[in-house]
């Protein structure tokens, strides 16, 4: 069943530049594509794929090539398979174009990768801050953001001075290997 | 199962059918705590006893809720893998997910069943807890603790290619193939980084370090690693006593990290000019116009040759033998240590401009008087040539051999008389090297292996490694354990017949002092066309000649040397082997110690002029 | 009856009501916790929380209209229980008819809106505009079937309506004589208690808790003492109208507390009505109820 | 008191006003708000607003080990924490090229199973909380603790029982303890009736929920909306079926559906999914014994485990709807990215917003809890 | 449209009560108040999750008196129950300043006393006690309610015996806590209680009430507008 599905989306995505079909697995698919062409590839899926639900968009930040990755994991009640439509966009300036009139779910989505990634979405219903809204910092998901350093410069980690290490100070031992020292 | 129409079911009055629970008693449980079940996740219980303060715990800890403390009352035991130090948790942090508990190497920690701890403002310093087996307010008994399927440690090592038995007894080609890249990484994934290694280890290897740059598949940087404490890596990956493995908490429940053969792993991934640049890395530019002698090529004298060029001195090596490596390279067969493995390890240290002067027989071509003159400072290297004889009636016939000598023969190409049979007296390395060398030119020989083996210890105190013995017995070689040699026979003719041996009942007495009993009723007679004395080593100092024995202190046939390995001459040095008994880490951890105080020396000698 | 007789009995009924009260407070959170399957409160409960509330340090008025509402609430009820005759009481029972009983049982809830209206918070807002809706709902029963009550005894005081029902034992009693007056009386009842299913006026996971969302200290703990003297005051309306009301302190008590568990027993079972629902039930079932009761009375 | 702060709202002249719903406040399932925009009690407007329970879970993992982040995901849903673990643990498998041994599927089953059982019983009871009736809430909670003393006795924790492990789970079942699932499975079996009577059968709770947040089949599907809430539109969609995971496919049960898409048949598909959960957990129950074998595969080292590179998107189906954990892998001892869906993004952000709009101020509570969103899902 | 909003509170703890049955009275409300415990209904975090057990059946805190109520101003003890995000912190300390005293902070979980699970994370605050005083902490992550109950019990007759009045050190150092929650929400941060003019009124009036934080208050504080008040 596989097979005919990789033939199927294969006939699909025949007309869109660039689209690359892999089977992973039973049921999973994945299909690289342009940025440009994405939307076009989504409205293919959805309108003749039978790709109706969107079950997620992640966005990974691959800082090395100054890129982001957008995966658009779209399900068919139909044909019980997902398609993850990958593309990649530029880290700068960092905008790209809602599906929200293909799929109303992405408005979540997009709102929360703008949040903690800073991608703009063109054409998003909202791109107000949702779960961040008192943040001042930079975008959190990004990995040029330090999370623990940033940590370790706005709080102070617990003291604790119990009896017994007192004790065992004075006798000559004490505290060796803190956890922080561990960490690299 | 049907389904019901809940809808038309209902009528107004239904829910007052619950008015019976009025009647009804509670389900309330008391106000007391109840006890937790079975493997609750509760407070933590640590085994003192077992617990070897390896720090595991602290690494997984996700919440880096574990505090390492170090407790004056334990004593450290670097060898055998102890340290004084204790986790203590911060629950402030703990989230009570019990990793800490499933990957604990010795199975000391546990979660007890106990839950309950509350405190106010003034309290909270009780959040941070030492644990032991008492519990933080009464022992409540383990909850949470390691069971057998669900270990998060690889007890089990990583096997790795060698040839069988039948590919290796006619021959002396390596046994042990060495690790492919993916074995080596999964090996080195079972690490958990304790540093136990590093602390038993004589020259303190960077062993966890280089362990974790074989698992993110870094050999070079690995190689670097290895080569800041031991200029010897080809040797030690592959003949080192290992007392890495013996420390390795990993050891303590199941087999260690093969951390011997990482290391070779290490230097046959990585070309040897490669090696080489990376082993210069840290040589000085400056040459200091010092000049330093060695004497003896053996592993405690280059590595002392290699660090002292490193730091700039100018170092002459005396080896009385054809090539360098002393005992490394005659000693030890080829099979367990094949000479171009060595040779590489020898090269690297000439490429850094040490020189090597062969066939320099100290007493007979150059004598310790020249050297003090010609030169800085003199180390003496030249450890332990000589076989020890057990002195039992018989032992002088002249088919009673020294197993060092024999292994310098069979090393060196000489040719001689395979004997069909033999026995050898000892149950150490050096037995069994001589022991399989001999077998594999009876089997190249004459097809069939008769070498018997008897060691005075039993079965489970054998000096020798456990791989060796089975290894040995794989090749026919039959291994005695509690037997005491008592006679070299002869026949009539001269010709040796064999030994005879006795039950050993004990080696030791109460003072732990060495005084065999034997039980000369359960009498063995083992025949031997050869018998092979391999009980011990000692050093040939006859090469210093009378005047500087008799200048130079002694204590109990070795020379009597300070903590930096500086005899009672102030020019004079001495290292390896012959101060320390044979182990090849320990003359390379010698020679590093030995070069740090010469440097020292030469400093001061230089500030005063 | 001399003037010191009426002030004493005036001093004291109120505060048996107020006794009573917090053993039907007990009662019903007992009940609750019964239907629950678990232990409830202790014994003193009810009055450890008036108590606390009444010794909190900080007391939050949100102006001068917040404490007269408050004060109107417990004091609307004082003045009812004077007017609800014991045994051996009648404080001025007999001087004031049902009427009056039914204007003052309204003051509470005025005094209420009048004091969360200051709080501006417009969840207190929304519950006390429910609180009036539902007033406005069980109040038209509630006159029904007290005017029928008053019909049927020939009098509006509630005196001589007791008197009137002790005169034949059981058979006399309002339940008996007019059960359709006395079911639409329960109906009411329920409905002034606000249990479920007509509570839409403290509504917490709705209105978070609508009156009393900015009551604090003292301020809650009149809600408190309200709580009791409303369970009192129902109780014994209800026994004094239909139950013959109390030969002695025995079976006066036995009796409001059995009333009073009726709609508790049931509320604890039932989710909450819609507002309008609520309007409905109540203009539906008893007024209609009431209104035949009425009708065989007045025939 | 500042007075000056004490300040009544002005009323906007078209006689809007806005009402703050949450975060302190018990129609609100967890630490989450909603600010609705009310005519009269006419709900104009509705506004979720998250975050009050953000942690950073997908920040945090990627600074943790792969063995760490176990401990961690139970915490993204507090109610219904098993399939957060597991749909963490398929997709670390998948990505480790890991064979989970058939026991430990099994078990896995049984736990999911389970936990749905729990989280349903704790979702009657707040939604019966939100109408008012505390008694379903008192023994809902109750009943379902006994489900966390089984939780408490296989795992060693009541809530969070991190439990799975990528290869497996971490312990095997205690003696006898199939035994006493089956007595719990029974108790609540002979529970049922009762709750029936108080709370699915209640008119006047029929009444209150029946209409209430209406969707229908296309706007469900529209909205993202699944699990229960799906499949109380008539829909017979689910994860466990259509994307098999574990052993499902090898287990006989009923997707339970109704077709009204309002309150009423969402906790009626629960009320039907309990029952078939039952089913499920008494088929393990019969299977469990005959299966031999391990309860987990090898795993390397926790502290040196390179997972290979690659992607894994791993989804379930939670007693909430479809959880899926899309996680990137570059071959490093940490996730490079781990993507967490929870159900509750699609029901308490869009799909709550949608239905409580045009609605009434007295079912806002009530959609949400039948909506059964868990905000710490959607904050993450 | 502005209201006075007095507050009627105790007067200033007088010297030295002469009267005998002033210490009985003292005695009694202390034991009233130890038994009617008003609980905050606020899941602050995902310790939340066994206070419903503890409340319900199987538990049942009612029997210590407790119950939980819905709005700030009923209560007599803030459960904070495991991580503080910042967000919510801010609504915490809101809600702290709005319960009448005497009032209490139980902290739960790991995660109040040092941050616990979310150590590294850049959305919740590590330590509870630098921002409200705290009365009692539970360790468990989370507890069951068991220890909840054994917690409360301990709280409880803590406040029998009259030690548990950590509330009276928010006023006393005020300037402490404020600075510690200005470092972390921003020098602009106001909450709509006075909390100096509270600390005048209960005569708990201290030198390390006022101080440089407070400065900064007073320096930034401006009107707050009716949305802004109810954040």
């Amino acid at each position: 069943m596989s097979q005919e599905l990789t033939r199927m989306l294969d006939t699909l995505t025949k007309d869109i530049a660039g689209a690359k079909v892999t089977l992973k697995r039973a049921r999973r698919m994945r299909i690289d594509v342009d940025a440009d062409a994405l939307p076009a590839l989504l409205e293919l899926l959805q309108g003749r794929g039978s790709y109706v639900h969107l079950s997620a968009i992640s966005c990974v930040d691959w800082i090395d090539d100054n890129q982001f990755e957008l995966v658009y994991h779209v399900w068919s009640y139909e044909s019980n398979s997902l398609v993850s439509a990958h593309t990649r966009i530029p880290r700068d300036p960092g905008v790209y174009l809602s599906i929200y009139d293909l799929y109303k779910p992405a408005a979540f989505f997009e709102r929360d990768i703008h949040e903690m990634f800073g991608l703009y979405f063109e054409g998003s219903p909202s791109m107000e801050k949702f779960i961040l809204t008192e943040w001042e910092g930079p975008p959190p998901m990004r990995k040029d953001f330090d999370a623990e350093a940033w940590v370790r410069d706005t709080f102070t980690e617990r003291d604790y001075n119990p009896e017994w290490l007192k004790e065992l100070t004075d006798a000559g031992g004490g505290i060796a290997i803190r956890p922080q020292d561990i960490r690299k | 199962m049907t389904d019901i129409d809940y809808k038309a079911k209902g009528s107004i009055l239904n829910p007052l059918k619950n008015l019976q629970f009025l009647g009804r008693r509670p389900v309330t449980q008391p106000l007391e705590p109840r006890p937790a079940s079975a493997n609750y996740r509760g407070f933590h219980l640590n085994d003192w006893e077992k617990c070897i303060g390896c720090s595991t715990c602290q690494k997984v800890c996700d919440n880096a809720a574990i505090t390492m403390v170090r407790i004056p009352d334990i004593k450290e035991d670097p060898v055998n893998g102890i340290r004084n130090l204790r986790p203590a948790i911060d629950y402030g942090r703990c989230c009570w997910c019990g990793l800490c508990v499933d990957i604990c190497p010795t199975g000391s920690l546990s979660l007890s069943r106990e839950y309950v701890h509350t405190c106010t403002q003034d309290e909270i310093d009780s959040y941070f807890v030492l644990p032991d087996s008492s519990g933080m307010h009464g022992t409540y008994g383990h909850g949470w603790r390691k069971t057998a399927d669900a270990d998060l440690v690889d007890l089990s090592r990583h096997p790795m290619a060698h040839l069988e038995p039948p590919q290796r007894s006619d021959n002396f080609d390596e046994i042990m193939l060495g690790f492919t890249r993916q074995e080596a990484i999964l090996e080195a994934s079972r690490c958990v980084q304790c540093g136990m290694c590093h602390d038993a280890c004589p020259t303190h290897m960077d062993a966890p370090e280089y362990i974790r740059a074989i698992w993110q598949d870094d050999p070079e940087e690995a190689v670097r690693q290895i080569y800041r404490t031991n200029p010897f890596p080809e040797v030690c990956g592959r003949v080192c006593t290992h007392r890495c493995e013996t420390a390795c908490s990993i050891g303590r429940r199941g087999e260690p990290v093969a951390i011997r053969w990482l290391k070779r792993y290490a230097m046959d991934a990585v070309a040897p000019e490669r090696v080489k640049e990376i082993a210069a890395e840290s040589k000085s530019d400056y040459m200091t116009g010092k000049r330093i002698a060695i004497i003896g090529a053996g592993p405690a004298g280059l590595t002392a040759a290699f660090d002292l060029i490193k730091q700039g001195h100018q170092v002459d090596v005396y080896e009385g033998l054809s090539e360098a490596g002393g005992m490394t390279r005659w000693g030890i067969p080829e099979y367990r240590l094949p000479a171009a493995a060595l040779a590489r390890d020898v090269d690297v240290i000439t490429s850094l401009g040490v020189r090597i002067h062969y066939n320099r027989w100290i007493g007979r071509d150059i004598d310790m008087a020249t050297l003090q003159l010609e030169y800085d400072a003199v180390l003496l290297a030249i450890g332990l040539g000589l076989g020890r004889s057990t002195r039992i009636p018989g032992s002088d016939h002249p088919q009673v051999r020294k197993a060092v000598e024999l292994l310098r023969e069979i090393s060196q190409g000489s040719v001689f008389a395979v004997p069909r049979s033999a026995v050898v007296i000892g149950g150490g390395n050096v037995a069994m090297d001589i022991a399989r060398s001999l077998a594999r030119l009876q089997k190249r020989e004459y097809g069939t292996v008769r070498i018997t083996a008897c060691a005075l210890e039993d079965r489970a105190h054998f000096l020798a490694d456990e791989i060796e013995i089975i290894e040995a017995i794989e090749e026919g070689i039959e291994v005695l354990d509690a037997r005491g040699p008592q006679r070299c026979e002869q026949h009539a003719d001269g010709r040796l017949l064999g030994l005879k041996t006795w039950k050993v009942d004990s080696i030791f007495d109460e003072q732990q002092r060495f005084a065999p009993r034997y039980d000369n009723s359960d009498e063995r007679f083992h025949e031997g066309e050869m018998i092979i004395e391999a009980i011990g080593q000692m050093s040939d100092v006859s090469v210093l000649g009378p005047e500087l024995t008799e200048l130079l202190e002694w204590n109990r046939g070795r020379l009597k040397v300070d903590a930096a390995g500086r005899t009672n001459l102030p020019w004079l040095w001495a290292a390896g082997d012959c101060v320390n008994g044979p182990d090849v880490v320990h003359a390379v951890a010698d020679g590093h110690r030995v070069a740090a105080s010469i440097d020292a020396y030469l400093n001061i000698r230089e500030d005063v002029a | 009856m001399d003037a010191l007789h009426i002030l004493i009995e005036l001093t004291l009924m109120p505060l048996v009501a107020f006794v009573v009260g917090l053993f039907m407070v007990l009662m019903m959170r007992r009940i609750a916790a019964r239907i629950q399957r678990r232990v409830g409160p202790p014994l003193l409960q009810p009055l450890y929380d008036i108590l606390k509330l009444y010794g909190k340090q900080t007391q939050i008025s949100h102006g001068i209209l917040h404490d007269i509402g408050i004060i109107m609430a417990v004091g609307g009820y004082i003045a009812a229980e004077t007017m609800l005759p014991v045994p051996g009481m009648n404080g001025i029972a007999d001087k004031a008819g049902l009427i009056t009983l039914a204007y003052v049982l309204m003051v509470p809830s005025l005094g209420l809106a009048l004091g969360v209206g200051q709080c501006a918070n417009p969840n207190g807002s929304i519950g006390i505009s429910r609180a009036l809706t539902a007033m406005l709902a069980y109040d038209i029963p509630f006159v029904i079937v007290i005017f029928g009550v008053a019909w049927q005894a020939g009098s509006n005081n509630l005196v001589d309506i007791i008197a009137l029902q002790q005169v034949d034992g059981i058979a006399s009693w309002g339940i008996v004589q007019t059960p359709l007056l006395a079911f639409a009386g329960l109906f009411a009842l329920h409905a002034i208690l606000g249990k479920h299913p007509f509570e839409i006026y403290i509504a917490p996971a709705e209105i978070a808790t609508g009156p009393m969302v900015e009551m604090g200290g003292k301020y809650l703990g009149g809600l408190f003492v309200m709580q009791c003297f409303q369970l009192y005051t129902a109780g014994v309306i209800y026994t004094s109208l239909f139950l013959g009301g109390g030969e002695n302190w025995l079976t006066f008590l036995v009796k409001s507390f059995a009333v009073v568990a009726v709609p508790i027993c049931i509320a604890y079972l039932f989710p909450r009505f819609r507002t309008e629902d609520v309007v409905r039930l109540v203009w539906k079932w008893p007024v209609m109820l009431g209104l035949i009761g009425i009708a065989f009375v007045m025939n | 008191m500042r007075p000056e702060n004490y300040q009544a709202i002005n009323h906007p002249p078209s006689h809007e006003y806005e009402l703050n719903f949450g975060p302190n406040h018990p129609g609100i399932e967890g630490n989450y708000a909603l600010k609705v925009k009310l005519q009269g009690d006419q709900v104009v407007e509705a506004h979720a607003d998250g975050g009050y329970l953000h942690r950073g879970f997908e920040k945090l993992m990627e600074g943790r080990l792969w063995i760490q982040n176990i401990a961690l995901v139970p915490r993204i849903c507090v109610p219904d924490p098993v399939p957060m673990e597991m749909a963490y643990s398929l997709a670390v498998e998948e990505l480790g090229g890991l064979e989970v041994p058939i026991r430990a599927q099994w078990i896995r089953v049984m736990q999911l199973e389970l936990s749905r059982i729990a989280a349903h019983l704790f979702t009657f009871g707040g939604h019966a909380a939100t109408t008012g009736m505390y008694t379903t809430m008192y023994w809902g909670v109750a009943d379902r603790d006994l489900f966390l003393d089984l939780f408490e006795e296989l795992t060693g924790g009541r809530v969070y029982h991190i439990y799975n492990i990528p290869g497996g789970v971490r312990r095997d079942i205690p003696d006898g303890y199939l035994d006493r699932v089956t007595s719990t499975l029974d108790y609540l079996e002979s529970r049922l009736p009762d709750y029936d009577n108080l709370f699915f059968t209640n008119q006047v709770f029929v009444k209150r929920a029946t209409g209430t947040g209406t969707m229908t089949q296309q706007q469900a599907l529209e909205w993202g909306v699944t699990g229960p809430n799906l499949r109380a539109t008539g829909l017979k969609l689910d994860v466990r079926r259509d994307d098999p995971y574990l052993v499902y496919d090898e287990i006989d049960f009923d997707i339970a559906t109704e077709e009204a898409g309002d309150a009423w048949a969402r906790t009626l598909v629960r009320r039907k999914e309990l029952q078939q959960s039952i089913r499920i957990v008494r088929q393990v129950i019969e299977r469990l014994p005959s299966i031999g074998g391990p309860i987990r595969c090898p795993i390397p080292n926790p502290l040196a485990w390179n997972v290979p590179a690659g992607e894994a998107y791993a989804r379930i189906d939670s007693s909430k709807g479809e959880v899926a954990y899309y996680v990137v892998s570059t071959g490093g001892d940490k996730p490079y990215r781990v993507h967490v869906r929870g159900p509750s993004s699609m029901h308490a952000v869009q799909v709550l917003e949608n239905l409580v709009t045009g609605g009434r101020l007295e079912d806002v509570a009530q959609i949400m809890f039948s909506l059964d969103a868990c905000p710490p899902e959607v904050d993450r | 449209m502005i209201k006075d909003i007095p507050i009627i509170a105790e007067q200033a703890q007088q010297p030295r009560r002469t009267n005998p049955l002033a210490h009985v009275f003292d005695e009694l409300m202390n034991f009233a108040r130890s038994r009617s415990l008003f609980m905050l209904h606020y899941c602050t975090g995902c310790g939340a999750i066994e206070l419903p057990p503890a409340m319900t059946s199987r538990f049942d805190m009612e029997r210590l008196g407790i119950q939980p109520m819905v709005t700030p101003r009923q209560a007599d003890i803030l459960l904070v129950t495991g991580y503080v995000s910042i967000k919510t912190l801010k609504r915490i300390i809101l809600t702290y300043e709005q319960m009448g005293s005497p009032k209490h902070v139980i902290g739960i979980c790991s995660c109040t006393v040092n941050g616990g699970m979310y150590w590294q994370s850049y959305a919740t605050a590590k330590k509870l006690d630098e921002y409200l005083p705290v009365d009692l902490y539970i360790a468990g992550c989370m507890p069951r309610p068991e220890a909840v109950i054994s917690g409360l019990q301990k709280l409880i007759d803590n406040i029998k015996h009259g030690k548990s009045d950590n509330w009276k050190d928010y006023y006393q150092r005020y300037d402490h806590y404020l600075g510690n929650q200005q470092h972390l929400f921003g020098n602009n941060w106001q909450t709509p209680t006075d909390v100096i003019g509270e600390a005048r009124e209960y005569g708990l009036f201290g030198p390390q009430t006022l101080g440089q934080h407070t400065e900064l208050l007073e320096s930034v504080q401006k009107p707050l507008q009716p949305l802004e008040m109810k954040l």
